[in-house]
């Protein structure tokens, strides 16, 4: 099942604040491991979901550290490879990981 | 148009001022007896025309200069001897399978290894053809005077740009090294074939597909048309591929852009070959001492003649098949032990008796050891 | 700075090759591509003036996702084919990619060459301490001791500081970051692109699949946030002694000079040449 | 071009030897200059490279022809100049009997043949010229008169065009120098024999 398939009212805030291309993903688990803010999570087959969209600051973290650009933070632009920054969209390029980024978590999904 | 004025001048220098009217604009090399003239030349000339000039750090690196700037648009040549030709290999490989025109001038020492720096040797023929890993076309000039040194030169451009492939000048360090008198055409007489560029839009532009010529046109790095280009076996698009709907295709191409103009890629010079009964077949600074013996052996009464390969790969098949054809007897004299005699063999088929003349002590095969083997041989 | 769009990335990349690309998953270089895209990107500079040239290896397969003229060359080749595109179109900025073992061992006189004469060529060498694509056998970055499966009674070979030996050689710019500091990152490779000269930015990576699978390090995750633990910022690196830089590295900005590069040199000899020339032909 | 002057030759062969630094590269260059470019003739030059040619026996060899020249080395050397003995020793295997052969008859004790032409090429050049240097064009200037195979006008025309600017005076002087020297050597006027044409026996 993808994350993306046909989204909900109870997940349209995920979609509209992270876009997941799972066609891409490798399901490596760096968002999930990396998220500051631990708002990522994995579905039953290891694809990332954005599991708390209220923790999502979209920060644009896991967007940086995804190897596989299969992933994207702030409002879905319209189609990919359109060329501009699309209106309101939010990424904080001074953002540490340093800072940010969690003690290492339990590999409960098996990453890696 | 004024007379062209005589001069004396060397091989190495001639080869430099041949690559020059052909329009050579970028030359990156590595210092190496016996072809380190042409590299102090090119240094001299190239930045008073405003054109990049590079010592590089090794034959490797000279070699990958000159791909780098041939795809961004220069006609790039570098000169070299066995060691640093041996180290080219593998980026001549390069060139060849991704289709990129540069010309390498291999001025030919005693070998293997250092062997005989200062000394003359044809020992690198075969390597010429077969020296990078993988099976290839290739195209090998070999002159055998000071004004050949410029012909050849310019030609070996004019075919580097026309087939897109590296284009070999295998010279000999007597070639090289010789001093001749001889009178070079104006710059503006010398015929200079030009790279094809696309004519397309970018957007429409796929680096490697080709029209009936069989060979794709060259967009230069940095000119819109964004590209890729790679040593591994490619699409159309020139995207690495495996699959062998498209391997197999591009290997046909690769080879079918050189063998479908064999006929214009043999090249020879016929000496005294009419009536001749037996007929030298020679390269290089051989080819002199063939041509005298012929002269000697005639005043003489015997019925020699001489067939000069100006190219040695493609083979000139054709004109060799005709010059044994009928003939009581060929002989190869060669610096090596038999490198092109084997390939006169092999297309001999049976017409005429082939005999090699091998040597190999660092010196010229003489007009006197050619005829005395003649007498040997009756 | 304005912010970089992931949509501003999909641009750079190239619509007619596949996805997803041939890396492992979590693989660095995947990573190192994001921020060199952004970087790109925040640059200025239009598509057509970039070329991106590679070795052979994992990091030889980068420049061919990349939407700008890009050459994957011979294994440790690719600054020997970048001179000869710089030489030949100086108003191009060209960028080297190329793995630890492409640029320092195979290559490595190639990098020290490029380094010394100065030429305006930016290099990311992307440091996983192993030959990734090869299956692991060890490189002149792999640790003391590590196993490699060339090194199956761990390596007995000291390494080499690639940073180190690249400001040694000469390099204009020198930098060393990670993957897991991708946001620092992203600055240095915009730092190397704007800076003229002979520039390195060295980039730690994980190599989970050889290297770390070899020597028990789990997965990239942990390999990454060993490299938050080990790298310290230079700013902070100069402030430690000797036994707190024990097993660490400085990240960041190592060397940023001045000096003639070599497109500045050449232009001013042959200006030389010519004038000569034109003095003894009236 | 003066080819109408030119005396026919047939095929001469020149070799010139002695030891690196000698100036023999350049004697080699200025004579096959001369012959080619001036007198008109087909030339082709040849030298020793490498360690060769800047220590131990050194060597250029010039073909000189009214026709175009097929085998650019010597095989059998009508014009032998050699000065040192090691030279002397090491380049005159293959000379053909008969053939000039001049050599400094200080440096070179034993010459290669009775017949050989014993000049002080170096000597002069230093007691005369106070350049032992310019002892190579001495010798050129010897060579030239005594066998004929380049015009002396053709010498000189060469020999200037090659020379350091400033060094002119010296070098024609040099050349001068050595023409006379033949010249008193062979107690006879500048009327010299001419050379045989190359032998084709083989």
């Amino acid at each position: 099942m993808s994350p993306k398939a046909a989204p909900t009212p109870e997940n349209k805030a995920a979609v509209d604040k992270v876009s997941f291309y799972s066609a891409w993903c490798k399901r490596c688990g760096n968002c999930v491991a990396f998220c500051p803010r631990k708002a990522l999570g994995h579905d039953e087959w290891g694809y990332p979901v954005l599991a708390d969209p209220e923790r999502c600051t979209t920060c644009g973290l896991c967007e940086m550290l995804c190897p596989d650009f299969a992933l994207s933070v702030g409002e879905a632009p319209a189609q990919p490879g359109a060329a501009a920054v699309p209106k309101g969209s939010r990424v904080a390029p001074t953002t540490s990981p340093e800072r940010l980024a969690p003690e290492p978590a339990p590999k409960e999904n098996g990453h890696g | 148009m004024a007379r062209p004025r005589a001069r004396l001048l060397q091989g190495n220098e001639a080869i430099s001022l041949g690559a020059l009217a052909a329009g050579c604009n970028f030359f990156a090399g590595y210092p190496i007896t016996p072809a380190s003239e042409i590299t102090e030349i090119m240094s001299r000339e190239l930045p008073a025309l405003g054109h990049p000039f590079i010592q590089m750090e090794d034959e490797i690196a000279s070699l990958g200069a000159c791909i780098g700037a041939s795809l961004a648009g220069k006609k790039a040549m570098t000169a070299t001897s066995g060691p640093g030709f041996s180290l080219m290999q593998e980026n001549l490989g390069y060139a060849a399978i991704a289709e990129v025109p540069l010309v390498l001038v291999n001025v030919m020492r005693g070998g293997p290894s250092t062997g005989l720096p200062t000394n003359v040797a044809q020992g690198d023929v075969q390597q010429a053809r077969w020296g990078t890993h993988g099976d290839h076309p290739a195209i090998v000039l070999c002159p055998a005077t000071v004004g050949q040194c410029f012909e050849l030169t310019v030609m070996a451009f004019n075919w580097a740009e026309r087939f897109r492939t590296p284009v070999i000048l295998l010279g000999d360090e007597v070639v090289a090294h010789m001093r001749e008198k001889v009178a070079l055409p104006a710059p503006e007489e010398v015929e200079v074939i030009e790279r094809r560029q696309p004519t397309v839009p970018p957007d429409w532009y796929v680096p490697y597909k080709t029209d009936g010529s069989l060979i794709p046109r060259l967009a230069s790095l940095g000119q819109g048309y964004r590209y890729h280009v790679t040593g591994l076996v490619h699409d159309e698009r020139g995207f690495p591929t495996r699959r062998p709907d498209e391997v197999e295709p591009f290997y046909a191409r690769l080879f079918g852009k050189i063998s479908r103009h064999f006929s214009d890629l043999e090249l020879v010079r016929a000496f005294e070959l009419d009536d001749a009964e037996v007929v030298f077949i020679a390269y290089g600074c051989t080819a002199r001492a063939a041509q005298a013996a012929v002269r000697i052996g005639r005043e003489k009464g015997l019925k020699l003649g001489m067939l000069q390969l100006l190219s040695l790969w493609p083979f000139p098949r054709r004109p060799v098949e005709e010059a044994l054809t009928g003939r009581r007897m060929a002989l190869v004299p060669e610096l090596n032990m038999g490198q092109i005699s084997r390939e006169v063999k092999r297309v001999n088929n049976g017409r005429t008796q082939v005999l090699r003349h091998g040597k190999m002590d660092g010196n010229m095969i003489t007009p006197d050891e050619l005829l005395n083997r003649l007498r040997e041989v009756k | 700075m304005p912010p970089v769009h992931r949509s501003v990335v999909y641009g750079w990349l190239r619509h007619d090759k596949k996805f997803p690309h041939v890396w492992c998953p979590g693989c660095g270089l995947g990573i190192l591509l994001g921020s060199l895209l952004r970087a790109l990107s925040q640059s200025g500079l239009d598509k057509n003036q970039v070329v991106l040239v590679s070795g052979i290896g994992c990091s030889g397969r980068l420049p061919v996702y990349v939407d700008v003229g890009s050459v994957h060359t011979t294994h440790g080749r690719a600054l020997t084919f970048a001179t000869g595109i710089k030489l030949a179109k100086p108003e191009l900025t060209v960028i080297t990619v190329m793995g630890d073992g492409d640029a320092t061992a195979i290559g490595g006189n190639h990098l020290i060459h490029a380094a010394r004469r100065n030429l305006d060529i930016k290099t990311v060498i992307i440091n996983n301490q192993t030959y990734g694509m090869t299956g692991g056998q060890y490189s002149p970055t792999t640790p003391l001791g590590a196993k490699a499966t060339t090194a199956p009674y761990g390596h007995i070979e000291p390494s080499f500081d690639i940073s180190a030996l690249s400001a040694t050689a000469g390099a204009s710019f020198v930098a060393r970051s990670t993957v897991y500091h991708v946001t620092q990152l992203d600055q240095l490779l915009g730092q190397l692109i704007a800076k003229p000269g002979f520039g390195v930015v060295e980039v730690l990576s994980p190599c989970h699949t050889n290297f770390g699978r070899q020597n028990r390090l789990g997965s990239q995750v942990d390999m990454m946030l060993e490299f938050k633990k080990r790298g310290v910022r230079v700013e902070r690196w100069q402030k430690l002694g000797p036994q707190e830089r024990e097993g660490r590295y400085p990240l960041g900005v190592l060397v940023d000079r001045q000096q003639p590069s070599f497109d500045d040199s050449y232009q001013a000899m042959a200006a030389q040449a010519a004038a000569l020339r034109r003095e003894k032909q009236p | 071009m003066n080819q109408k002057e030119s005396p026919s030759l047939g095929r001469v062969e020149v070799r010139l030897a002695g030891s690196g630094g000698q100036g023999l590269l350049l004697a080699g260059l200025v004579l096959a200059e001369a012959a080619g470019l001036h007198d008109g003739r087909e030339v082709a030059m040849v030298q020793s490279y490498g360690p060769e040619a800047r220590g131990g026996a050194s060597k250029a060899e010039v073909i000189i022809s009214d026709a175009a020249i097929d085998y650019p080395l010597c095989s059998r050397v009508d014009l032998f100049l050699a000065l040192t003995q090691e030279a002397a020793d090491a380049y005159s295997w293959d000379l053909k009997p008969g053939a000039w052969t001049l050599v400094d008859s200080d440096l070179v004790k034993h010459p290669p043949t009775s017949r050989a032409l014993r000049l002080p090429f170096t000597a002069v050049a230093r007691e005369k010229l106070k350049k032992p240097m310019v002892a190579n064009v001495v010798a050129l200037g010897a060579l030239a008169e005594v066998t004929g195979v380049v015009s002396r006008r053709g010498l000189e025309k060469a020999l200037l065009a090659r020379v350091p600017p400033g060094t002119e005076p010296l070098n024609k002087k040099a050349l001068s120098l050595g023409a006379r020297m033949a010249r008193e050597y062979l107690g006879q006027d500048a009327s010299q024999p001419q050379p045989e044409a190359h032998s084709e026996d083989i």
